[in-house]
């Protein structure tokens, strides 16, 4: 057992002068408006240029075959420099993971590239009005037809649809079906005939999300992921690791632990250190999540179910880490700027990619063999 | 000792829940955000005609208080339905004036001192023709609303000034915009009195300020739990009601135990307002409404998933007015620390 | 609205006084011990010859018909006194209610007198090991014969029972009626025939408890409780008021609190306050308990099913601040000692009388009206 | 980069986990309790046998170690199982001496001095023929099991010296004595070293015996969960393993998800040994393990109902030993204050 980095320690170097001499001074204009939406697409294409956008991919693909442990270093320095957020996350985190396990070869030649360049940038589309954390309960359709399937229905709360310009999802192919079978999973143009996006806003009221409304929206064979009827097994390849170490990457929370011990410095009073427990407390947290991240990627079996395990954790750690900022803050507590985007950022964690409920749930079912609930 | 609203008192908060039910509030929020004031200043004529801001007017001066136990019944049903507007500041600001006016002699008749103040404008207040913006640094450094206010005060030290509004900073809570009215920005204010009473006028303004927004966030938090517990009955996902899993009902359990037990510290805090323990029971009160309606808003979140989220929902307006009182007149930590302050005489 | 308790002034003055004059300069011994239980038992003795035992009873039964809200300030003032633990609490707060709703007069007569005196002890004797929360479950019997039941099988956690004088509890008298029918409640001594009781230890090894084996034991019918068939309904009664304002009053709490507040003044590090949050809390907590119990007793209603919300607060708070408390003491706090045996009392808080989870199930469903939970 | 324990580690904790789970630890403790030392003392051996100690021990006198990886494993499986003894006391004088010896030049053969101290007790410690007892006040301000241990130490600013037991303190955890050795009762104490190399070394001692204590915590955590899980699965009430209640599987999940972001942090601070990263580390690790087996010991009680509150279920052994290990070694919020020093310089 150790915890050896000096062989990364080249790379780390390279990471963090790359990003001291390009990281913009100023931050970007918030990616949830048309203008910063195109801010954060052009820095994508720089990263891409340094081979930077998506480190642990094939060459091929525009990556660098990085391991996991390269990946969270270089996620550690992205974080600490305070660069600006991925715009292509979700496509890169969600997508192409997705892609690598069940896509075809011509879909990686042709989604990868542009993905990784920031050319094309994909939104995903799963959430429906009725169907949330209950994902077998979707109801919008893919119909047969010729040489493709008709879309038909509407998706909600698809994170970066208001700009992007695709998006991936599962449809219900067979409505005959039971709940987990019969499902679809596409990917489609945003831009496509006979498909209309309503943006909505988040909490703070930012649009970070679209309503995407579907009339006979057509998608091409070559388009549909893994075998019709098996958009399921599909999907949940996705949410393992949405759930798992890849959506949210442990820099994320040491770069903010640090800000916030920071912020803890230079605002409270020596004499009223009635929060520093909670400040003390976010960083070992963050720390804690950072040495399971090397323990996670130092065993040789998949996680599994113990990707709830971290899910739980990081969600629950970013939003008692930005309520300890917001507090911190006191009557600043409430104003816009980057620790209230936070705030509102971190929120989302416990509800998204399966809430935390579902997430004991798992783990109290597979990892601790605990009995399922009793049946409605 | 009747430790209850009695009947006139329930009545009163039952005829302002009313009231508002059918104002649209959540749309005058909205308004206020998108730029128009106008549908939050016809609900606040309506609070006055229904005789809210009259309760902190003394009744030499027009009003009917100071009266904190209707006080805080009003407060809560403005919290409930999330009305807008610098409610506790313009009730701190009359509690100031009322304070400063006794402390000079009332009705010295003298134009530019606090007696003249409180004449010209506690009438105002009490019927409703005046909103009052208040800040008292460092606990409260920014003016609310300041920019559609009547009057914008400030306490800067032993001093009381009018202030100007300058560059508005957003809120998470849209029905909010404050304003800074810091020493350097105050060239345009005026000065209106000084010295060690305005010092004390300050103090008790806080207090009710802070009373008045705990109260507020009890109804914020009663709010949140009446939409979650009807959306838990009816929302269905694994083909049953949500309601009727255990981790929901466990923790909607908690939030009413919470809000429960913080009803009682308001009313005590009101029944306390001029004896020696107003400031400890308000801060008492602020602390635990600051926590139990943040409590109320996570699980309402939580429990409504990506739709609580969603900004066109009306219920963010309720989960982030949560957020921004919980900091407003003092955070919870500072309030505990004068609890405990109070209790050591520390 | 008010909160005006000038009129019992005179009487808190008296009680104040009383316990002035007789609240023991050192500690009595545990009342776990054979030699505690009986300088206890004196004490009782002591307050009743001051008619302060059961002041809410009627006088002819030993009490002063004080109002409720006479009855808080006792309390208050009984616990800032520092006075002794209550060896006939279970008595008092349980069987007391029970027989006031479904005792007869003879009933009355016979056994209160002797309870409010400290003359006899009583234990409660509900649990059995199959059936803590669940006391539908019970399976100890009451099988009839001439003049009264036979009483056969177990009791388990029976408070106070390894020096008590008499016991009380449901037993199953129909064995073919369904769970919550076919129970009867009755009386029993301790010292019967044909009754074994084996004292167990609580969590920090004191004899808090017994474990009772009935065989054959006979009960008269003048001490059953209630009709034979209606013991659920009686134990009900009694749950009620074990969860509700009576067991735990207000002035336990507040006069924890301000011993808390006490402890952090003297122990406390003035540079190292982060605990101050949580000794604050505890009191703003406790105040809150004590002017919700304000609050119901100017109700002219019953709190019903609210009893639960008044559950799970004091419990909670219970737990919380003896563990603040332990916290300050630092390396102290595995000592034994007041704070450490509050501290073990309270963590049965959550548990007994209906555990806390019972109580917020009871609050979802009864009170916010909550769906009934899916039946296994 | 391997973050994770090698197979050999791996086999030694199993080992031990086998050792241990055949070894009546819980009757050790009683016995202990009921004043026989011997089956803890015949425990102490077969871990001394099993090489547990010499982890401690620098090779030189007769160790094996330092091997702070090993060590953590080794008190993970101690926790575990309840095992009673001044275990991170030992572990921790093994340290202090060790330093000492290194600081004093080793081998400098003088009887009363430092390395002769380590040389006396150090291969004496790695055998098991020596249970040593160590107080650090006032982090550490008693001597656990004083009374049976061979040689007693207390480090009284920078002097080192022997204390003789005065009488013991009664722990909530059975299987622990606690004994004063302030100033004033130190009489019998002989003055072994002294100077600022002593401040040192317990320096050191303190974050030795914090880390063992830190990984026992997750060790007694982990029993926890495991016992209660096991009877979650088999107690009924109201007709159904109580352990398919969303309340306990919630519940328990959260106890999981503690304690697994426990594990790499004591791992973390082992590999930290000796790194000026090292104190900053350990707190981190102590602080998250009270906590975790503090939620632990809660979630076991809560679970179990009566049964885990009856002293003669083995179940309390652990509850009370996760709350005495708690303050133990430095309290949480003594360790999170250290880790916000280390941090910020101050």
């Amino acid at each position: 057992m150790d915890l050896d980095l000096s062989p990364v320690e080249p790379f780390r170097a390279e990471v963090r002068d790359w990003l001291r001499a390009h990281v913009p001074a100023a931050p970007l204009p918030s990616l949830e408006t048309g203008e910063g939406f195109a801010a954060h697409r052009a820095w994508e294409r720089e990263l891409a240029s340094a081979r930077l956008s998506v480190v642990s991919w094939p060459e091929r693909y525009g990556g660098r075959d990085a391991t996991p442990l390269e990946w969270l270093v270089f996620e550690e320095e992205y974080y600490a420099a305070g660069a600006p957020g991925r715009v292509s996350q979700n496509g890169i985190n969600l997508l192409a993971p997705t892609l690598f396990r069940y896509g075809t070869p011509e879909q990686l030649d042709r989604v990868l590239p542009p993905m990784a360049s920031g050319e094309v940038i994909w939104a995903q589309a799963w959430s429906e009005p009725g169907a949330g954390s209950d994902l077998a309960a979707l109801r919008s359709t893919a119909t047969r037809v010729g040489g493709g399937w008709l879309l038909n229905g509407q998706k909600t709360w698809s994170s970066r649809a208001a700009f992007a310009d695709r998006g991936f999802g599962p449809f219900r192919s067979d409505p005959e079906a039971g709940r987990h079978r019969g499902l679809i999973y596409l990917m489609f143009p945003l831009e496509a005939e006979g498909l209309t996006r309503r943006p909505i806003g988040r909490l703070d009221g930012k649009p970070a999300f679209a309503e995407l409304f579907f009339d006979d929206v057509f998608v091409p064979d070559a388009d549909v992921i893994g075998e019709p009827g098996e958009g399921w097994q599909v999907a949940m390849g996705t949410t393992g690791s949405e759930r798992g170490l890849t959506l949210r990457s442990p820099g994320r929370f040491t770069a903010a632990a640090d800000r916030l011990v920071g912020l803890w410095r230079e605002r409270a009073d020596p004499a009223d250190t009635a929060l520093r427990d909670r400040v003390a407390d976010a960083w070992i947290r963050a720390r804690a999540y950072r040495l399971k991240g090397f323990e996670t990627i130092s065993r040789a079996e998949d996680a599994g179910a113990e990707s709830s395990v971290n899910k739980v954790f990081w969600s629950e750690l970013d939003v008692a880490l930005h309520e300890t900022a917001l507090d911190l803050l006191g009557p600043d507590g409430e104003l816009d700027g980057d620790w209230l985007e936070g705030y509102v950022f971190s929120l989302a964690g416990p509800i998204y990619a399966g809430t935390n409920e579902i997430q004991r749930n798992v783990i109290a079912e597979r990892v601790l063999g605990l009995p399922r609930e009793a049946k409605a | 000792m009747k430790f209850v609203l009695d009947a006139e008192q329930r009545l009163f908060g039952e005829t302002l829940n009313k009231l508002l039910a059918g104002a649209g509030t959540a749309g005058a929020v909205r308004a206020r955000a998108a730029g128009d004031p106008e549908p939050g200043r016809a609900l606040w004529r309506s609070l006055a005609g229904a005789g809210v801001f009259a309760l902190a007017v003394p009744e030499a001066a027009g009003g009917a208080g100071p009266l904190p136990v209707e006080l805080v019944t009003a407060f809560h049903e403005l919290g409930r339905h999330a009305v807008p507007g610098p409610l506790a500041e313009t009730v701190a600001a009359a509690g100031l004036l009322a304070r400063l006016d006794a402390g000079t002699g009332r009705g010295s008749g003298r134009g530019d001192d606090a007696g003249g103040l409180a004449a010209a404008w506690l009438p105002r207040i009490a019927e409703g023709t005046a909103v009052v913006s208040l800040a008292l640094p460092p606990a409260v450094p920014y003016a609310l609303d300041a920019d559609t206010a009547d009057l914008v005060l400030v306490v800067d030290g032993d001093e009381l000034r009018t202030a100007a509004p300058g560059a508005a900073l957003t809120s998470l809570d849209p029905a909010r915009r404050l304003f800074p009215v810091a020493a350097g920005a105050a060239e345009a204010g005026t000065a209106l009195a000084c010295g060690p009473a305005v010092r004390a006028a300050a103090a008790a303004a806080f207090d009710l300020g802070a009373l008045a927004c705990a109260a507020q966030l009890t109804g914020v938090g009663r709010r949140l739990l009446e939409v979650t517990v009807e959306y838990a009955m009816t929302r269905r996902q694994f083909g049953r009601p949500i309601g009727s899993f255990q981790a929901v009902k466990h923790r909607l359990a908690d939030v009413l135990v919470a809000l429960e037990h913080t009803r009682p510290l308001v009313h005590g805090a009101a029944l306390a307002y001029g004896s020696p323990d107003f400031p400890r029971d308000v801060s008492a009160a602020k602390a635990a409404a600051s926590d139990a309606a943040h409590a109320a808003a996570g699980s309402a979140l939580q429990v409504h998933g990506a739709i609580g989220y969603t900004d066109e929902y009306d219920l963010s307006l309720w989960i982030r007015k949560a957020r921004a009182l919980r900091s407003a007149w003092g955070s919870p930590a500072a309030h505990r620390s004068r609890v405990l302050s109070c209790l050591t005489g520390g």
